[in-house]
């Protein structure tokens, strides 16, 4: 069963989704029952694939890839089929497991205009593929494609089912990320060729072969290199100053695409730079970790304000994104175990809260048909079941210690005291202290959101309407999350367990950390 | 440039003289001419002294072959077409673009262009066509037409073929 | 017993379940989940008190000092692999150490000063990250169970006080869990053994003090109060973070004793714990509202009273307090407490007295006058932990929690009764409504301005004492000035506030003859009473006279001896000061005194000419008024006072204020312009940019082929008469 | 000289006799009687599915490389592949004709005879290696084209259309023959091995570029490389819809095998020419090609200018092909590999463009408004199509871009590197215009709220069948193509 | 005879053929200026073929003659559409589709 497992699970957490999806073309367009069913089936599988994995991993060995399966792919560029997990990827892809199924339970009776649950989910199945493709795949033109695979879901999603001014959004997002990527395509290329194996001299795209290939680069190359993947990811993630597709992708989104996005896509991102560029080019990840703390800073304050200046909510959780990754950039920045942890801690608790914001605020907009907060207001009162879980959201957002979001938060900036040797300390040390001071405006926001739609009196507009409160699908979907939040909240070790083997492999090469 | 000593050439010299001015002549009065007609009167004496060139140089029957297909069949063409679009026969002020002038830019330049290349390339170079040894007969070109041109021989068949049957669905009234 | 002190994480525990509880079925219960919370809070006063004796007991009977140590860090190494196996092993051994030795120290008590009294510590790692691990454990001395002791004391009779004022309320049922909430996580505060549990319970404190500010947040101005209270303490918690930050980094542990061992024995850089000691001093500010960051905390009234009671004035806003005596060693080192005469503690503190007592004079609302009140008091702690007089701050937290709660469990009574918290408008007279309202809020007072032999002198006596650098402390002569000072204040603010509450003829809402005051129920006047009756008797906890079972008691057991903790001097009790604070008090009282016979006198009056009653009233209240207000108030503080609230109002308050104002409007500029403008406006300019060239070269594609040709020989022309003459 | 007849390998002829065959026999078919117009096109797609089988089992017997008339027609794995992709292209395109043409007043068996014509040209063009040779093939290739673009008489539209392509195309002949009779007059050679073998043409000389140049700039007009162009949208626009998915594969396939046999065996010494050439119209291409589709408004015009882009990004690889050995495998398999991918995505783009116009008759973008709500089988596989184009993974055209990206960055030059930006930057501007079309068709109501579905012929259903599956396994699996890729290497000649 | 006399000539053919099909508007003197440049390039391959002595050249010549014959069949079908679907072979006002 083991070995099954071994062989199997991580390929069938994979491919699961589009099968689910090919059944779902065959299956007619108005049977809508059937098309739930399928896809939170198809979900669940998934889920209990990944789980299946998560149990026969190994975890006093997180920092070696396991469940490997390396076949061959396509032979003429030395790409192949080489998928595992480790300590890294294992907590990101649980996630993501999670998250696909809850938001497809979610829909079960939201379906945001024009309906059509058909096409919706099956574009949530593939985009899944897609999220779980990134997590697995160890070979670069591998993780380049299912780094893409999951823009068109994306993009339709958010251009079909979203807002006012969905299309401006929708092309935005799409843009932005394939700007990056055609840049990382190019990193990854000129990595394939300016490396090689010390010993062979072959080239290669295999991922945990790169640290050994790589050592040989010239040191500006490798900056030019890293630059690339740098701007691949740190749009994906999105950094400052690549941003501004963030809030808008995510103002537009429907609910549950938002819910993706924040969850899991962003995540791609600061993924993708624990475990491609740092690890392969230490030497340049050392030059630029400055600057990516500087901007990760950056991005904390001037999502801050990004946040205090909104007067819809869904754009406000979107900046508070921007906020959030900052912290999570940062921890990587120290390129430390202890950063990297901390980043991992605040991916998922991050894609749990913002996940749940979303819900929330989704939920808000399908009850009061507007997310704008100056209508909004005594929402405790209305509905006050969904009242307290914003509070409760937000109050996790904005880091309370006990609640996930801390974890993500505060170790960050403890591992930006104490950066990997060779890295400026002292700059560090004024960005964990513009950090910390970052914590105070979260909790302006997130408070001021709260007081101006949770507290207080319901606005005259709504006199007489009846707000019905959270319903039977909201509940399953969400106590998941809620649950998630405690526990991760009260006993961290359920993700810092599971990364800590693989960040320290992924961070040979800096031994100081 | 510097005129061979022998006669002969001297001759071949000045014959060539004459038909390139004629060419040149013809060749500028085709593009400027107001009248479609004397247009294709004026090609007559260009294609006829291209044709002149080719015997020049011993290429007989390239020569002979240019008189027949396009004096012979190509003029009468034009003139057909001139007819059947009912051009003016006379004088038509209105045979030129107004942007005539745009290929002066291009033209001057590109003259320049080639004059220099060739110029910096063969400068004195000379063409031995009166030596036996080099004259290409009827028989050679046959030959190589049908040997290493086979392929380019049949495949101009076709096109004809094809330029044919595509010219008279085009051109054929319905 | 001693067991206990292993096992104190019960207390938390049982209050964190106590708030699950409440929250998930308190509705459904007979008495909407007070019962479950008073329940477990008694039940926590109990183990309290138990592990009060433990403690006792323990320090009377000291085990072995490497014993005791070995044990520490044999629980600590071992904490990481085995938590239970941990947490037994220092079990067995504190049994032993107790059992053991025993009946050898049992007679000599009087050398304990050289004899150390290790605290009892578990340790069990609660995650590890990067090959640090974050334990949690319990760090109980003498410290941490006599908070315990104050935590559960109040809480419960706030409990009980509760269910009378809060009865009714729609959310009485969140009311009681967020008490529980707050309960057990100011218990895990005090008894944090790592600096991230310590953080970990001072945000949740935090929480729940926001969420209890704003438990009517129905109206603006509560919500608005609670996100001052939560946003002001976040900027001190900056502080926090980075300070405990640096010291995990400069001790390599979060371990709290280990930090304080590590600044006391020099191993830190004295620079490293000067910045840390700074930081931390901010979360102080913002937590034990300290001169500037303090105006949260009078805005924090808006919550319950009971609230304002447990959580503003007795437990949460001490936590600062707490910090600094927890964290003394680090402190002490970090601003040369025992060398210096002026130490940023000390004068933040002493600021923060004075300015705090000025405030207290022009308030109308008698739970802001307790309030600023609670700032001053807070100040004296802060200075006195400045000065070097640990044991006199952690004394005078310990007497002010029974006072000052009194004194708002006292004004919450009476604005029960009168449904309004304005003194001016409408209280008055309510003496003769509420007698036993008035007799407890008058001993609280009275302990509060201290008057021997009350609570409040003996624990501000002391305070004095050490600022005057007796007992070979380092002087603050500066500081003992400005304390001197303070303690006149505060009596006279409080009589004040008697005056205008208690005396006079009722006005507003108390004179309204429909609902005429009464005096309020057996739930709340007996914590009243329980409250003044320790106002009383709290200060002889540590009396400073008589044999050695009786002197100075609460030093004995509180102030901790042990390697974690520097050495520190005692104040010895000094007369002049004892002399000078108590007169100082005496003024104003003996003012309210005069006052009090002559509104007796004009009562008489008042009963033999029954003509001229009105009238005289009329005339003695506007008299005394101005005997009052002229003398005291106006006289020579009124205008301090009421620059001082002045420029608290406009200019402190202002900032804060301004400081949200401004943030929002750089916000929305950054966002407007910055946002919108430069950085969206670069993306979609470069995108209007390829639109624009896109829209110029369609110039090119004029539709006329013979342009098209020129183009096409053109091209190439130029391209070959580049590569002819280039190349 | 005794005449010495040449040697004639007629497996090797057979694809181009089998298709010669084809077309006589539509021809006799279309003279014998008007009721078998209907045959006419079957006949013609036999005919070519005929013509693969010579060329399947050219590719699997024993002998790589067959050379005639001494190198000038060479069938090699390279003229494999490329007649492959031009007879399969040629299938599809009779598809999509078939319905369009019997419907369409249109004179059906000329058209089946033009198309085969110059499906002719095409195939031997893949295997030219001589100037004579590549000069007719060229031209039998384009002059039935010419007339095809025309082919809807009565259209005004049609008639320019055809009109500017054949006067465009005359002008690049032209150009190409000035440019192929200089390096005749420096070589004197006409075969292209020969060529690359005169000492004459190793240096460089102002009349060596001059012809390079000359010789590349005409096949840029095959080919739309900007700034030879300005005909492509204009005749795509005009011409019958099928006729311009021919020629903006096959025709300019076509190009691009020329332009491939010419630089890389004829100029193989002056690749100081035409590799910056080619850079330079490359970065032109795609650049103006994209800036200019971002404003188109009619779907066949932005495809035409999407496909002057994709031209820009197929002449990259030729930009840094001339390096090494290596790096020339590298090019040539990476244009191989574009040209097939290509084919299939733009052809299938072309077929939904007739399937949609059969309703709407317009070629409006935004007539696709709304498409999704009434056809939404044809949305899905269109939008494979344009983000195929747009090369979004895991669609075909990814890994076309992908090596091209590799083949850019292989050589390690910075001029390859800037190439790459460049193509990289293009390639986002080129999502821009992509995404409208699945913008209009996912995102816009329908546009006059018609929402009959559309009735989509069987030719043209298999056409699209080929196309998508196409698209779709070599995106998932591009293993198979880049296998193929890495076959069609060019032999130099013998 | 110098092979730059001919050379010569054709170019200048050639340049002279460039103008004539830019600046003419009228379809048959385009097509006839085409057959000015072809001409041209005729010249090109005769001389130079019999500079190296080899009849390619010729042969090449013959070839282009051929085609042209068959363009000019071609263009001037096309010219005849345009005039009987426009009554004007003015090319440059064919400018319908453009931008």
């Amino acid at each position: 069963m083991e070995a099954f497992i071994d062989d199997w699970g991580l390929t069938a957490a994979l491919f699961l989704p589009l099968v689910g999806a090919v059944i779902m073309m065959f299956v007619r367009k108005e049977d809508e029952a059937a098309h739930k069913q399928i896809a939170l089936l198809t979900s669940v599988a998934v889920l209990a694939a990944l789980v299946a994995v998560a149990a026969v991993f190994n975890y006093n060995d997180a920092g070696r890839l396991q469940s490997v399966i390396d076949k061959e792919w396509i032979p003429v560029i030395d790409s192949r089929y080489h998928i595992g997990v480790d300590g890294i990827s294992l907590p990101l892809l649980l996630l993501t497991g999670l998250i696909v199924p809850l938001v497809i339970i979610y829909s079960w009776n939201h379906f945001p205009e024009p309906r059509n649950p058909k096409a919706f989910l099956i574009l949530i199945l593939i985009l899944q593929t897609g999220m779980v493709g990134t997590f697995v795949a160890q070979d670069l033109i591998l993780f380049f494609v299912f780094f893409e695979v999951v823009l068109l879901p994306m993009y339709f999603m958010i251009g079909v089912w979203g807002g006012e001014n969905r299309m401006y959004a929708a092309i935005k997002f799409f843009l932005f990320t394939a700007f990056g990527s055609a840049f990382m395509l190019v990193a990854f290329l000129a990595l394939y060729f300016l490396s090689s194996d010390p010993v062979t001299g072959a080239h290669t795209f295999q991922i945990p072969d790169l640290p050994d290939a790589a050592t040989g680069l010239a040191s500006g190359t490798a900056w030019l290199i890293f630059g690339g993947m740098f701007l691949g990811f740190g749009i994906k993630v999105p950094m400052f100053p690549f941003h501004t597709w963030l809030p808008d992708a995510h103002t537009q989104a429907p609910t549950q695409g938002s819910v993706i996005l924040a969850a899991v896509m962003l995540k791609l991102g600061t993924y993708g730079f624990m475990r491609i560029p740092i690890p392969i080019l230490p030497d340049a990840a050392r030059d630029w970790a400055p600057i990516i703390a500087v901007l990760a800073v950056i991005g904390i304050i001037y999502g801050a304000l990004g946040c205090l200046a909104q007067t819809d909510m869904k754009r406000l959780i979107a900046f508070s994104s921007v906020a959030h990754m900052g912290y999570t950039m940062l921890g990587i920045s120290t390129l430390t175990s202890f950063g990297f942890n901390a980043a991992l801690m605040g991916m998922v608790a991050h894609g749990l809260i913002t996940g749940m914001l979303f819900f929330v605020a989704g939920s808000i907009k399908e009850r009061f048909h507007t997310l704008e907060i100056k209508r909004l207001g005594g929402l405790l009162l209305q509905a006050p079941r969904l009242g307290w879980i914003l509070a409760f959201c937000s109050m996790a957002s904005l880091g309370l210690p006990g609640l996930a979001g801390f974890w993500g938060e505060f170790p960050a900036i403890l591992a930006a005291y104490q950066p990997a040797e060779g890295l400026p300390v002292e700059l560090f040390r004024v960005c964990m202290v513009v950090a910390a001071i970052g914590t105070v405006f979260a909790a302006g926001y997130l408070l001021w959101l709260l007081q101006r739609t949770a507290f207080g009196t319901p606005k005259e507009e709504w006199e007489g309407h009846h707000f019905h409160d959270v319903e039977t699908p909201e509940w399953l979907a969400w106590t998941p999350l809620i649950i998630g939040i405690v526990a991760l909240g009260i006993y961290p070790n359920f993700v810092f367990d599971i990364t800590d083997g693989g960040v320290q492999s992924v961070l040979t090469a800096f031994s100081g950390g | 440039m510097i005129l061979a000593a022998e006669e002969a050439l001297v001759a071949q010299n000045i014959f060539f003289g004459l038909i390139a001015a004629g060419t040149i002549f013809g060749a500028l009065r085709v593009v400027t001419t107001k009248n479609v007609v004397h247009a294709a009167l004026w090609l007559v004496l260009v294609l006829a002294g291209v044709g002149a060139n080719f015997l020049l140089v011993g290429a007989e029957f390239t020569g002979v072959t240019q008189v027949l297909v396009y004096i012979g069949a190509i003029v009468v063409l034009f003139l057909f077409g001139t007819m059947l679009t009912r051009s003016p026969i006379g004088r038509d002020e209105d045979v030129d673009n107004p942007a005539w002038y745009l290929g002066l830019i291009v033209a001057v330049p590109l003259l320049a262009l080639l004059s220099y290349a060739v110029w910096d390339q063969w400068g004195d170079d000379h063409i031995d066509s009166l030596t036996p040894a080099a004259a290409q007969t009827t028989a050679d070109v046959s030959d190589s037409i049908f040997s290493t041109y086979l392929v380019a021989f049949e495949a101009i068949g076709f096109l004809l073929t094809a330029a044919l049957i595509g010219a008279i669905v085009l051109a054929r009234k319905e | 017993m001693s067991s206990l002190l292993q096992h104190v994480w019960i207390l938390p525990a049982l209050m964190g379940l106590s708030f699950l509880t409440i929250l998930f079925f308190g509705k459904k219960l007979p008495y909407k989940g007070a019962e479950i919370g008073i329940f477990s809070v008694g039940v926590c006063l109990l183990l309290a008190l138990g592990s009060g004796v433990a403690w006792i007991d323990r320090s009377n009977n000291p085990p072995e000092e490497h014993g005791a140590t070995a044990t520490a860090e044999h629980a600590g190494e071992e904490g990481a692999a085995e938590e239970e196996h941990a947490e037994e092993e220092g079990a067995a051994t504190d049994e032993e150490g107790a059992a053991g030795e025993e009946g050898e120290h049992a007679a000599e008590e009087g050398g304990e000063e050289e004899h150390a009294v290790p605290p009892v510590l578990t340790e069990k790692t609660w995650f590890s990250s990067g090959g640090v691990d974050f334990t949690v454990g319990t760090f109980v001395d003498g410290l941490s169970v006599m908070m315990l002791i104050v935590v559960s004391i109040i809480s419960l009779l706030v409990h009980i006080y509760s269910t009378d004022y809060v009865g009714g309320d729609r959310r009485y049922t969140h009311y009681f869990a967020f008490l529980s909430l707050f309960t057990a996580s100011m218990l895990m505060l005090v008894m944090s053994r790592s600096t991230v549990q310590f953080i970990t319970a001072w945000e949740l404190v935090g929480l729940c003090s926001f969420a209890l500010i704003g438990h009517w947040w129905e109206e603006k101005p509560n919500s608005d109060a609670a996100l001052k209270a939560f946003l002001t303490n976040r900027v001190g918690d900056v502080g926090l973070l980075v300070g405990m930050i640096i010291l995990f980094f400069a001790a390599g542990s979060f371990d709290i004793p280990a930090i304080n061992e590590a600044a006391a024995t020099g191993e830190i850089r004295h620079f490293l714990l000067l910045v840390a000691s700074c930081c931390l001093l901010a979360a102080v500010m913002s937590k034990s509202g300290q001169f500037v960051l303090h105006t949260w905390l009078p805005d924090a009234m808006a919550g319950p009273t009971p609230v304002s009671a447990l959580i503003h004035a007795a437990t949460m806003v001490v936590a600062g307090i707490f910090m600094v005596a927890r964290f003394y060693g680090v402190f002490w080192e970090g601003f040369s407490i025992g060398t210096a005469h002026v130490n940023p503690l000390a004068v933040v503190g002493a600021v923060t007295l004075l300015f705090g007592g000025l405030l207290a004079f022009v308030q109308s609302d008698i739970k802001k006058v307790l309030a600023y009140s609670t700032v001053s008091q807070l100040g004296y702690m802060a200075m006195a932990l400045g000065v070097g007089a640990w044991t006199a701050a952690v004394f005078h937290l310990f007497t002010h929690a029974f006072f000052k709660a009194g004194l708002f469990l006292g004004s919450g009574s009476v604005a029960h009764s009168v449904h309004s918290f304005d003194m001016k408008q409408d209280m008055g007279g309510m003496k003769r409504f509420m007698p036993k309202t008035f007799a407890t809020f008058v001993v609280c007072s009275v302990a509060l301005a201290g008057v021997p032999p009350l609570a409040g002198f003996w624990s501000k006596d002391e305070i004095l004492a050490g600022a005057s650098g007796s007992g070979g402390l380092s002087g603050y002569p500066v500081m003992l000035w400005m304390g001197i000072v303070g303690g006149g204040l505060t009596a006279a603010y409080m009589t004040r506030c008697i005056y205008l509450t208690f005396f006079g003829e009722p006005r507003g809402k108390a004179a309204d003859p429909h609902h005429a005051p009464h005096e309020s129920g057996p739930r709340i006047v007996v914590p009243l009473y329980i409250l003044a009756g320790l106002a009383i008797v709290a200060g002889f906890a540590n009396f400073p006279f008589g044999p050695e079972s009786i002197k100075l008691r609460f030093e004995h057991y509180v102030e901790p001896v042990a390697g974690y903790f520097p050495e520190i001097s005692h104040p010895t009790f000094t007369l002049w000061i004892a002399v000078a604070s108590t007169g100082l008090a005496l003024v104003p009282i003996g003012l309210a005194y005069l006052y009090y016979w002559q509104g007796r006198f004009h009562g008489l009056t008042e009963r033999v000419g029954l003509a001229r009653a009105g009238h005289t009233l009329l005339v003695n209240k506007y008299y005394l008024d101005h005997l009052y207000t002229g003398v005291i108030a106006n006289g020579t503080k009124g205008p301090v006072a009421r620059a001082t609230y002045w420029f608290n109002q406009n200019v402190l308050d202002g900032i804060v204020n301004g400081t949200a104002t401004v943030a929002v409007a750089v916000a929305n500029w950054t966002y407007r312009y910055i946002d919108q403008g430069v950085v969206d406006g670069t993306i979609n300019g470069s995108g209007a940019a390829s639109n624009g060239i896109g829209q110029a070269l369609r110039q090119f594609q004029t539709g006329r082929v013979q342009q098209y040709g020129a183009l096409l020989f053109g091209g190439a022309v130029v391209l070959a008469g580049i590569f002819v003459f280039a190349i | 000289m005794p005449f010495v007849a040449p040697y004639l390998d007629y497996h090797a002829f057979a694809p181009e006799l089998v298709l010669i065959a084809t077309f006589v026999a539509v021809l006799v078919a279309d003279l014998i009687g008007e009721r078998n117009k209907p045959l006419l096109g079957t006949i013609a797609g036999l005919g070519l599915l005929g013509s693969m089988v010579p060329v399947l089992t050219l590719a699997v017997a024993d002998e790589p490389v067959r050379a005639m008339f001494g190198g000038g027609y060479v069938v090699d794995n390279f003229a494999l592949t490329l007649k492959a992709l031009f007879i399969i292209g040629g299938y599809v395109v009779i598809l999509l004709s078939t319905n369009y043409i019997a419907e369409g007043d249109f004179w059906e068996g000329e058209y089946y005879l033009m198309l085969l014509a110059s499906i002719l040209g095409m195939t031997m063009m893949a295997s030219s290696r001589d100037l004579v040779l590549i000069f007719v093939a060229l031209e039998l290739l384009s002059i039935p084209a010419y007339m095809l673009a025309t082919w809807r008489k009565r259209d005004p539209k049609s008639n320019e259309a055809g009109l500017k392509y054949y006067l465009m195309g005359v002008f690049a002949t032209a150009i190409m023959l000035y440019g192929m009779s200089l390096i005749f007059g420096v070589t004197g050679q006409t075969g292209l091995a020969a060529i690359a073998a005169s000492p004459a043409i190793a240096g460089t000389a102002p009349v060596i570029t001059l012809g390079v140049v000359f010789v590349i700039a005409g096949f840029g007009f095959k080919v739309s490389a900007v700034p030879f162009h300005t005909w492509a949208p204009d005749t795509y626009e005009g011409a019958p819809t099928p006729v311009t998915a021919f020629l903006s594969v096959a025709s300019k396939a076509g190009g691009f095998v020329a332009l491939t046999s010419l630089c890389l065996v004829g100029f193989a010494t002056q690749e100081e020419v035409w590799q910056p050439l080619f850079w330079v119209l490359a970065a032109l291409s795609m650049t103006v090609g994209n800036l200019l589709a971002l404003r188109q408004t009619n779907i066949v015009r932005m495809l035409a200018y999407s496909s002057v882009a994709q031209g820009g990004y197929m002449l990259a690889p030729l930009a840094v092909a001339g390096h090494s050995i290596d790096g020339r495998r590298e090019s040539i398999g990476a244009l191989v590999v574009y040209l097939l991918v290509y084919g299939a995505m733009n052809l299938g783009a072309f077929a939904i463009v007739i399937a949609v116009a059969r309703k709407t008759r317009s070629g409006e973008i935004s007539s696709y408004g709304g498409l999704f709500q009434y056809a939404p089988g044809l949305t899905v596989v269109m939008t494979v199509f344009v983000f195929a184009l747009a090369g979004i993974p895991p669609l075909g055209g990814w890994f076309a871009k992908f090596v091209i990206f590799k083949a850019l960055v292989n050589p390690g030059t910075s001029a390859g590197y800037a190439l790459a930006i460049v193509v990289g930057v293009n390639s986002v501007i080129a999502l821009f215009y992509y995404a409208r079309i699945a913008q209009q068709m996912w995102m816009q109501p329908v546009p006059d709220e018609d929402r009959t579905p559309i009735r989509v012929p069987p030719s043209l259903v298999g056409a699209l069948g080929i196309c998508c599956l196409v698209t779709l396994v070599l995106g998932v699996l591009p293993g198979l193509v880049g296998e193929i890729g890495d076959l069609a290497e060019l032999a130099s000649g013998r | 005879m110098l092979l730059n006399q001919f050379l010569l000539l054709a170019a200048v053919l050639f340049s002279i053929g460039v103008y004539g099909v830019l600046a003419r508007r009228n379809g048959v003197l385009v097509l006839m200026s085409i057959e000015l440049i072809l001409n041209a390039v005729n010249i090109n391959l005769v001389a130079f073929g019999a500079y190296h002595g080899t009849v390619s050249g010729q042969v090449f010549a013959l070839f282009v003659i051929a085609v042209a014959a068959a363009e000019v069949g071609v263009g001037l079908a096309i010219v005849l559409l345009l005039y009987r679907n426009r009554q004007s072979i003015a090319v440059d006002e064919v400018s319908s589709m453009k931008g």
